[in-house]
């Protein structure tokens, strides 16, 4: 498979850059400013970087699925300001303030299903209405930046819910002893396990299942997926259902690190949704690759909190534009993201 | 040319302009544009309804809220006057086949450069009506090639790099907002200020009023939003710049068939789409705001532009009744924060609806069709 | 350094408190006030007639909502609301270019007897609107209105409030205090500040903060940070993880309703936090046990006593500038509900000591209210 | 070879109507077991609605398909697949980045555990590689997009033989091969009849209908003319069929002499969209007044030297003399304006814009010049005159330049652009098959104006795949074979045989080399 070939040249590239930008970073910081490596890169910073790049990376992975077959999800981020706030909604309903660690997964469960109806909706509209892609994508964000925080000042009277509960960590006695790999693998939040789970699990199903064919060959050319006797507008349902709910999960699992909701400003998701679709592009439409650009902008952005706390003196409000300008150098300079072919058009089986 | 041919001319041309708007695609547009937003407001009441609020109170709001006094319809006015401006920056890169999802940072980009360039010439200049018109004048310059320097940006790594314009225009709204909400804080903090902002303009610099008393809305700046849209049209549809980009827009195959420089017509619409996003940015800080401040916390104008266009069906004409209806929702938005217990989020939900409808034309086809309005299957 | 051995105090010129009854048991007050946040989107009626006063409170840019600074302000009409026949209406305006026309178009309805802005935001506007509406009276809180009679304007010392944060938080890290699990680590002097935006408002807090820190405690380390955000709680979370592992044992933030994250942070640590503005080991309750105290404004007392003042008819005792400070007893610091009693002596000696060089005026901050 | 006498297929007052159009009207079609069907007739015919009928893609509005004895009613690919039935469509429906295993079992996958079982695929896929002699199977793990279309062609036939097809429609399999690939095209399919499949060949190529086929069914205007054995007619009849009456492939006397050379080439080398140099090392003069033919299988390179003359492709090495100009370095807008008028092999995405209507569609291309513009202004009542001319002197139907490009006929839109250039007053045309899918009225009428263009003094390059065009019309004529020129010849001067072996990079005096793969019967020339 050489489109695998491409894409894991990509990431050794990827990898191997960003490795190299990082130890001169370090070098030179150490040498000339007297950084304290020690203090910047701890245990701590992995796990955040880890927990930072969890929601984003299942966005991506929901929305590349929906690209892959030839539909622009561009709405990951209203998905996930939606898996956000029903999680809140439904794990308030469950235990008020004080609810379980049972009720955060129940709750986690319902936010998927309710991404999943509206995202049904959405894939109506999408697929069988031919809906234009980007404007309806931007509408999910527009009605989950309104209705997320309205359906809060229901419930709450507040736009934030009140602190609800976080998932707790898996913890591994002994093993969790164990130095760095220890306290990243053996005492980690579960969705963070069960995130890189999912990753695993959907690099698979793309290329090693008939159905990640067909889901490959609808997002480059559908009719030869049709007269191969499989129904691409079925296809297409099934990824863009996926992408709206490992949205809607994403921001679950965003909640339930969180503990509760914000839907002030921003809403406490703010940005991670196009963060997400900027990180399967960077991946270059790979779960791995998506994974591995997750994790690469967590440890930018967790970096950067480490410099803070260092007391090394950076702007932060600039040094959090890091990423997007990354992105723009990279499309621009390293080599265009080739889009499946057939991105954004519908497709009619009549014709 | 006679003044027989002339009026000839301009009665054909009358002729072709009513042929145009009794097109059928036109009609089309337009039922799809009211249908889209009638059924958006109407699930935006039963919602209302739902969350046990009177949806009719909700409703008289609405309209109350957008025309029901002169403040009202001065405050609607001056939304409009943005949305306009803004979705007629979508408007023509759209158009042309370019996404120009950045209008927002264009928008913000064309705003400081229009606030700093007049703060800083302001010294050098007479006061009064004299320095006002001339600082104005340099300002909206700023403004526009500021924000056509920001558009043209995402265009030429468009068009010599490949970069996809719709995530690289992202990308530079987060960084516009970024860079120059850091600049407020800090560099270009006015001495003064006690909140986070610029300078203040000096007061002579502002559009008079005229009409209404408003003291954030000048008849003048709904002026400028209307006079580009009637440049734009011209550009567009008079001279063979607008026909290349239109036809680019519409085929680029057959437009490169005819000699346009593909490349540069992406350029160039960019470049033009941030000028007028620049321009909406120096109505928006001259009339509005008199000052510049960070720009996280300004209305996401850039993004409505998108769905002020798309319910114009890209069309610079309609965006401006496209404008005013959106400037209506938000001003009805404005009003029913002030006089009514629902909360606000709701407008903006409603406003996602409208534009998620928009976004779906095939839908209200064949709810014409079903009621048998108009139904051709086309 | 700013610490002032020299007496600057011109004591007899100091106003009457705002809190003229003065026997208001603070911790009751802050506790009811959040009582009646919970409850007082039911009371808030929507018919406009009928109710005998009425009141109308714009946000800041931030939003109501935010744990903080704006319900804080709200709080105290709500109070009132208990008392007198009293309508509030909020009105969010996140826009500041809105601030203008909002306020005019509340104004010409001639109804309500004060209208609470919220922010320094509001400032410019203001100065039109207030001579153009003089028969409105106004409160206009973190700046005033130079002659206008007819404001009533609210400087908040937050500096203050973060320099007595500052002073508990550099106190405690030197004790040894253990509480469900959380622990100080007595050994180092290291505290954290958790900042929302990067912003000149915050800025102050974070300064003040460290001078406070510093004032009783010379070798301590502050460890400072910002989410960029003030709704992002993860990203205060993170800023607060990260100051813990690097020997933070206690953290403060300034980041409105992301600042849950700072305290998320330090219960998945087992380390302490303090809260801001309100008692927020009552607002975010399910943190009580790591909030060690609360660095507070009484802004809901203002605004109570503002409102109140406008509807007893009594404005020109509350028109003109105002202080909320340690000096009027509008600043302090309280300690969390879990905690109380059991945090070591020092902590109040401290404290009593930092609000006596105050009083005195011998502590100058290189920050002021709202910006350095 | 048709001795069993069952029917595979038949099809029974087939009629396909696309809202008021008619593609096929009652047709009637029936495919023996173990033959070669020819489906004969000029594009736009309707051969390959039909097929896409007997294919699933589209529901008959009226008529019955009967497959092996049972009539079926076919909702979509998935149904005539399990019915037996494959189609090797034109545009080959390949997943360009998937691999060719990948391709192959596409829809079809065995799979083991959940996983798609690769090693039984790859397996079987080798299987019948090896028992018709594709070489497929060294390919398997190489994306499709990388390999040459020939290869990505007999992919199609595996994977149809893989899904287990019985009958094979092959929709015009030669337009885009070699001569050589052609004729290992016939073998595989010979092979595949000899195995017992029966296959349906769609092409609009008399010769390779006659060649192949065991039977020949012509269809004209969507209907069935008729069906022949291919061993019973000729050339000159099946054309008859197809066309409604003798064919001229007489060549038409000129009057004057060419004049000075207007445009010339030389060492021209040009890269295809892929990078791979598709015109290699070629010199070409045009003069005043001459036709200059190009002829050739389609993909040798023609689609190429067009662009690079027209300034819609750069080049890599070479010179482009215009004029008496060097117009290497012109750009495509230069070259407009210096008279260079040109009539694009697609009219639907180059030639028109489609929303367009005609007025707007008559500035397309001379949006610079004077007095369609006036500075930056357009003058639109102008253009609307000059659409008005085109309309009327060029027959364009409907006669309104109100109507979008989309609404009128391929014949229709052709003339429009054919009018449109030709009223550019070029000083030369470039005309990339001019007359392809337009009906034969219109075909006469554009041959006679680019004749009356040639009179009047102006140079022509014309490409055609049609080499009864070519000789019709062309002064000179240059075979393209690879990128190269073969050979210019004089085309009252060569037969059609000889034309023959030019277009396979034979020249005309070189004794031919059969080839180690080719049948003595694969080199019998009709006619």
């Amino acid at each position: 498979m050489s489109d695998d070939g491409l894409l894991q040249q990509r990431w050794v590239r990827l990898g191997a850059s960003a490795a190299v930008v990082l130890v001169v970073l370090g070098a030179v910081g150490s040498m000339m400013f007297g950084w304290d490596l020690e203090r910047l890169l701890t245990v701590g910073f992995v796990n955040r970087s880890l927990q930072m790049a969890t929601p984003i990376t299942l966005a991506a992975i929901g929305g590349l699925y929906a690209e892959k077959s030839g539909v622009f999800n561009i709405g990951l981020e209203g998905f996930m300001i939606i898996g956000a706030i029903s999680t809140a909604g439904v794990l308030f309903a469950l235990g008020g303030t004080t609810p379980s660690q049972g009720d955060i997964w129940i709750a986690m469960v319902a936010a998927v299903l309710v991404s999943l109806v509206l995202t049904a909706i959405f894939a109506v509209l999408l697929i069988d209405y031919q809906a234009d892609q980007i404007v309806a994508g931007l509408a999910v964000w527009f009605i989950g930046l309104g209705f997320a925080p309205f359906v809060a000042s229901l419930v709450w009277g507040s736009r934030n819910s009140p602190g609800l509960a976080s998932i707790d960590n898996v913890t591994v006695p002994g093993l969790s002893e164990i130095p760095w790999i220890g306290p990243v693998v053996f005492d980690q939040s579960p969705l963070v396990l069960l995130t890189l789970v999912l990753v695993i699990a959907s690099w698979v199903f793309l290329y090693r299942t008939r159905y990640g064919y067909w889901v490959q060959a609808a997002g480059e050319n559908p009719k030869a997926l049709d007269t191969a006797g499989v129904n691409v507008t079925r296809v297409r349902y099934a990824t863009v259902l996926f992408s709206g709910a490992m949205a809607g999960f994403g921001g679950a699992v965003l909640l339930a690190h969180a503990g509760n909701f914000v839907g002030t400003g921003d809403t406490m998701v703010n940005g991670r949704g196009w963060i997400a679709i900027v990180a399967y592009l960077f991946g270059n439409y790979n779960p791995l690759g998506a994974a591995a650009a997750a994790v690469l902008f967590g440890g930018l952005d967790m970096l950067q909190v480490q410099f803070q706390t260092a007391g090394i003196d950076v702007p932060s409000r600039l040094v959090n534009l890091f990423p997007y300008v990354i992105v723009i150098v990279v499309l621009s300079v390293w080599g265009k993201t080739r889009m499946p072919s057939a991105v954004g058009e519908s497709y009619d089986q009549e014709e | 040319m006679s003044s027989v041919s002339d009026t000839d001319e301009s009665k054909s041309r009358l002729e072709r302009i009513a042929g145009y708007l009794l097109d059928a695609t036109v009609l089309e547009r337009i039922g799809i544009a009211v249908g889209a937003t009638a059924f958006a407001l109407l699930i935006g009441l039963v919602i209302v309804a739902l969350a046990g609020y009177d949806p009719f109170r909700f409703a008289t709001q609405l309209v109350v809220g957008a025309f029901g006094s002169e403040r009202a319809i001065a405050r609607t006015l001056r939304f409009s006057t943005l949305f306009v401006l803004a979705g007629l920056a979508v408007a023509v890169a759209f158009r042309a086949g370019v996404f120009n999802i950045g209008v927002q940072g264009q928008f913000v980009v064309g705003g400081i450069a229009c606030v700093m360039s007049i703060i800083w010439t302001a010294p050098y200049l007479p006061t009064g009506t004299v320095g006002g018109v001339l600082l104005i004048g340099i300002g909206v310059v700023n403004a526009i090639v500021f924000g056509g320097l920001y558009g043209a940006l995402p265009g030429a790594l468009k068009a010599y790099a490949g970069a996809n314009e719709i995530i690289t225009t992202i990308m530079l709204n987060f960084i516009a907002i970024g860079v120059v909400g850091w600049l407020v804080n800090g560099p270009f903090r006015g001495e003064e200020a006690t909140s986070v902002r610029t300078e203040q303009l000096p007061d002579y610099v502002a559009f008079p009023q005229v009409v209404f008393s408003d003291p954030n809305f000048s008849v003048v700046g709904f002026g400028i939003a209307v006079l580009s849209v009637i440049g734009v049209a011209f550009v567009l549809t008079r001279t063979r710049y607008g026909y290349d980009m239109v036809t680019s827009g519409y085929q680029a195959t057959a437009a490169r068939f005819s000699g346009v420089d593909s490349k540069q017509t992406i350029v160039a619409t960019m470049t033009l789409s941030g000028m007028i996003a620049g321009l909406t940015g120096a109505v928006f800080a001259i009339m509005i705001q008199g000052s510049y401040t960070d720009p996280a916390g300004i209305g996401n104008y850039g993004f409505d532009g998108i769905a002020v266009s798309l319910l114009a069906a890209n069309n610079p004409i309609g965006v401006v009744p496209a404008g005013i209806l959106f400037g209506g929702l938000e001003s009805a938005g404005s009003h029913i924060q002030i006089r009514s217990d629902v909360p606000v989020q709701l407008i903006n939900g409603i406003i996602g609806l409208v534009v998620l409808f928009v976004a779906v034309p095939e839908l209200f086809r064949m709810i014409g069709a079903r009621m048998g309005l108009g139904g051709d299957d086309r | 350094m700013s610490r002032q051995t020299q007496s600057e105090g011109d004591s007899d010129a100091r106003p009457a408190t705002p809190n003229s009854a003065g026997t208001v048991d603070r911790r009751t007050f802050l506790a009811s006030t959040a009582a009646v946040g919970a409850v007082g989107l039911a009371g808030c009626a929507d018919d406009e007639e009928g109710a005998e006063y009425n009141a109308a409170i714009i946000s800041s840019p931030a939003g109501f909502d935010d744990n903080a600074f704006n319900d804080n302000a709200r709080d105290g009409l709500r109070e009132a609301a208990e008392e007198y026949d009293l309508d509030i209406n909020d009105v969010e305006e996140t826009e500041e270019a809105e601030y203008e026309s909002v306020q005019a178009e509340l104004a010409e309805q001639d109804l309500y007897d004060v209208i609470v802005m919220v922010g320094q935001q509001h400032y410019d506007p203001l100065v039109n609107n207030s001579e153009t509406y003089p028969d409105q009276n106004w409160m206009l809180i973190n700046d005033h209105v130079e002659g206008a009679a007819n404001v009533s304007g609210w400087i908040e010392m937050n500096h203050e409030m973060s320099f007595l944060a500052g002073v508990a938080a550099g106190t405690l890290t030197t004790e040894s205090i253990e509480h469900e699990g959380s622990s100080t680590n007595p050994d180092e002097s290291v505290v954290g500040f958790v900042g929302g935006e990067d912003i000149d408002l915050i800025n102050a807090f974070e300064t003040s903060y460290i001078e406070g820190v510093e004032w009783v405690n010379d070798d301590a380390e502050v460890l400072t940070g910002y989410g960029g955000s003030f709704s992002d709680t993860s990203a205060a979370n993170d800023v607060a993880a990260s100051q813990i592992d690097d020997g933070a044992d206690i953290v403060w933030h300034a980041a409105s309703a992301a600042g849950g994250g700072a305290f998320s942070a330090a219960q998945s640590n087992d380390r302490f936090a303090l809260g801001v503005d309100v008692d927020q080991s009552i607002t975010e309750d399910q943190y009580a046990d790591v909030i060690l105290g609360s660095a507070v404004k009484a802004l809901n007392e203002a605004t109570y006593d503002v409102v109140t003042a406008a509807m007893d008819g009594d404005w020109g005792g509350v028109s003109g500038e105002r202080n909320l400070s340690i000096e009027q007893g509008g600043i302090d610091f309280i300690t969390g509900q879990e905690f109380e009693g059991s945090l070591p002596a020092a902590l109040d000696e401290n404290l009593e000591d930092a609000k006596d060089a105050f009083i005195a005026g011998e502590i100058e901050l290189t920050c002021g209210p709202t910006g350095c | 070879m048709s001795t069993d006498n069952s029917t595979a297929v038949r099809l029974d007052g087939i009629t396909k109507r696309f809202g008021d159009v008619v593609a096929n009207d009652d047709v009637t079609f029936t495919l023996e077991e173990g033959t070669i069907h020819a489906l004969l007739g000029e594009n736009g015919s309707g051969k390959t609605t039909l097929m896409s009928v007997l294919y699933g893609l589209y529901q008959p509005t009226d008529g019955t398909i009967v497959v092996d004895g049972e009539e079926q009613s076919f909702a979509s690919p998935r149904d005539a697949m399990a019915a037996g039935v494959g189609m090797i469509h034109q545009h080959f429906q390949l997943i360009e980045p998937m691999t060719v295993l990948q391709n192959v079992v596409l829809g079809h996958e065995p799979t083991k555990n959940g996983l798609v079982d690769e090693e039984a695929a790859r397996e079987e896929i080798t299987q019948i590689s090896d028992r018709y002699g594709f070489d497929v199977a060294r390919h398997l793990d190489t994306p499709v997009r990388d390999l040459d279309v020939g290869v990505q062609q007999r992919i199609e036939i595996v994977k149809s033989l893989y899904r287990g097809a019985d009958v094979l429609i092959l929709d015009e399999p030669t337009a885009v091969l070699t001569p050589q690939e052609v004729d290992a095209l016939m073998e595989v399919m010979d092979d595949l009849r000899a195995d017992g499949h029966s296959l349906i060949f769609i092409t609009h190529k008399l010769d390779e209908a006659l060649s192949a086929a065991d039977q020949i069914t012509v269809l004209r205007d969507g209907e069935a003319v008729g069906s022949v054995d291919s061993a019973e007619t000729d050339e000159r009849g099946l054309a008859r069929m197809m066309v409604g009456r003798e064919v001229l492939f007489d060549r038409l006397e000129r009057e004057g002499e060419p004049g000075d050379p207007v445009l010339t080439a030389s060492d021209l080398r040009v890269s295809g969209d892929r990078g791979v140099e598709q015109v290699a090392d070629v010199d070409l003069t045009v003069r005043e007044g001459e036709i200059f033919g190009i002829a050739g299988v389609q993909g040798n390179g023609q689609t190429e030297l067009i662009e690079a003359i027209t300034g819609l492709r750069s080049i890599d090495d070479g010179t482009i003399e215009f004029g008496g100009r060097d117009a290497t370095e012109m750009s495509r807008r230069e070259r407009i304006e210096s008279g260079i008028a040109y009539v694009p092999e697609d009219r639907q995405k180059e030639g028109l814009v489609q929303e367009y209507d005609l007025v707007r569609n008559a500035l397309l291309g001379n949006q610079t010049i004077e007095p369609f513009v006036d500075g930056a202004l357009v003058d639109w009542p102008f253009v609307a005159d000059h659409a008005e001319s085109i309309v009327e002197e060029y027959d364009v139907q409907p006669p309104t330049t109100t109507s979008e490009a989309s609404s009128l006929s391929g014949g229709n839109q052709q003339k429009f652009i054919v009018g449109r250039e030709i009223e550019r007053d070029p000083d030369l045309m470039v005309a990339s098959h001019p007359t392809r899918g337009v009906d034969i009225g219109a075909i006469e009428f554009i041959h006679n104006r680019l004749i009356e263009l040639r009179d009047r003094g102006v140079a022509t390059l014309l490409v055609s795949s049609k080499l009864e065009e070519v000789r019709k019309l062309a002064d000179r004529v240059a075979v393209m074979y690879e990128g190269e020129f073969v050979d210019i010849v004089d085309p009252g001067g060569v037969t059609e045989e000889e034309f023959g072996l030019l277009m396979t990079g034979h020249g005309v005096d070189e004794e031919v080399d059969p080839g180690p793969d080719l049948g003595i019967e694969d080199e019998e020339v009709t006619e």
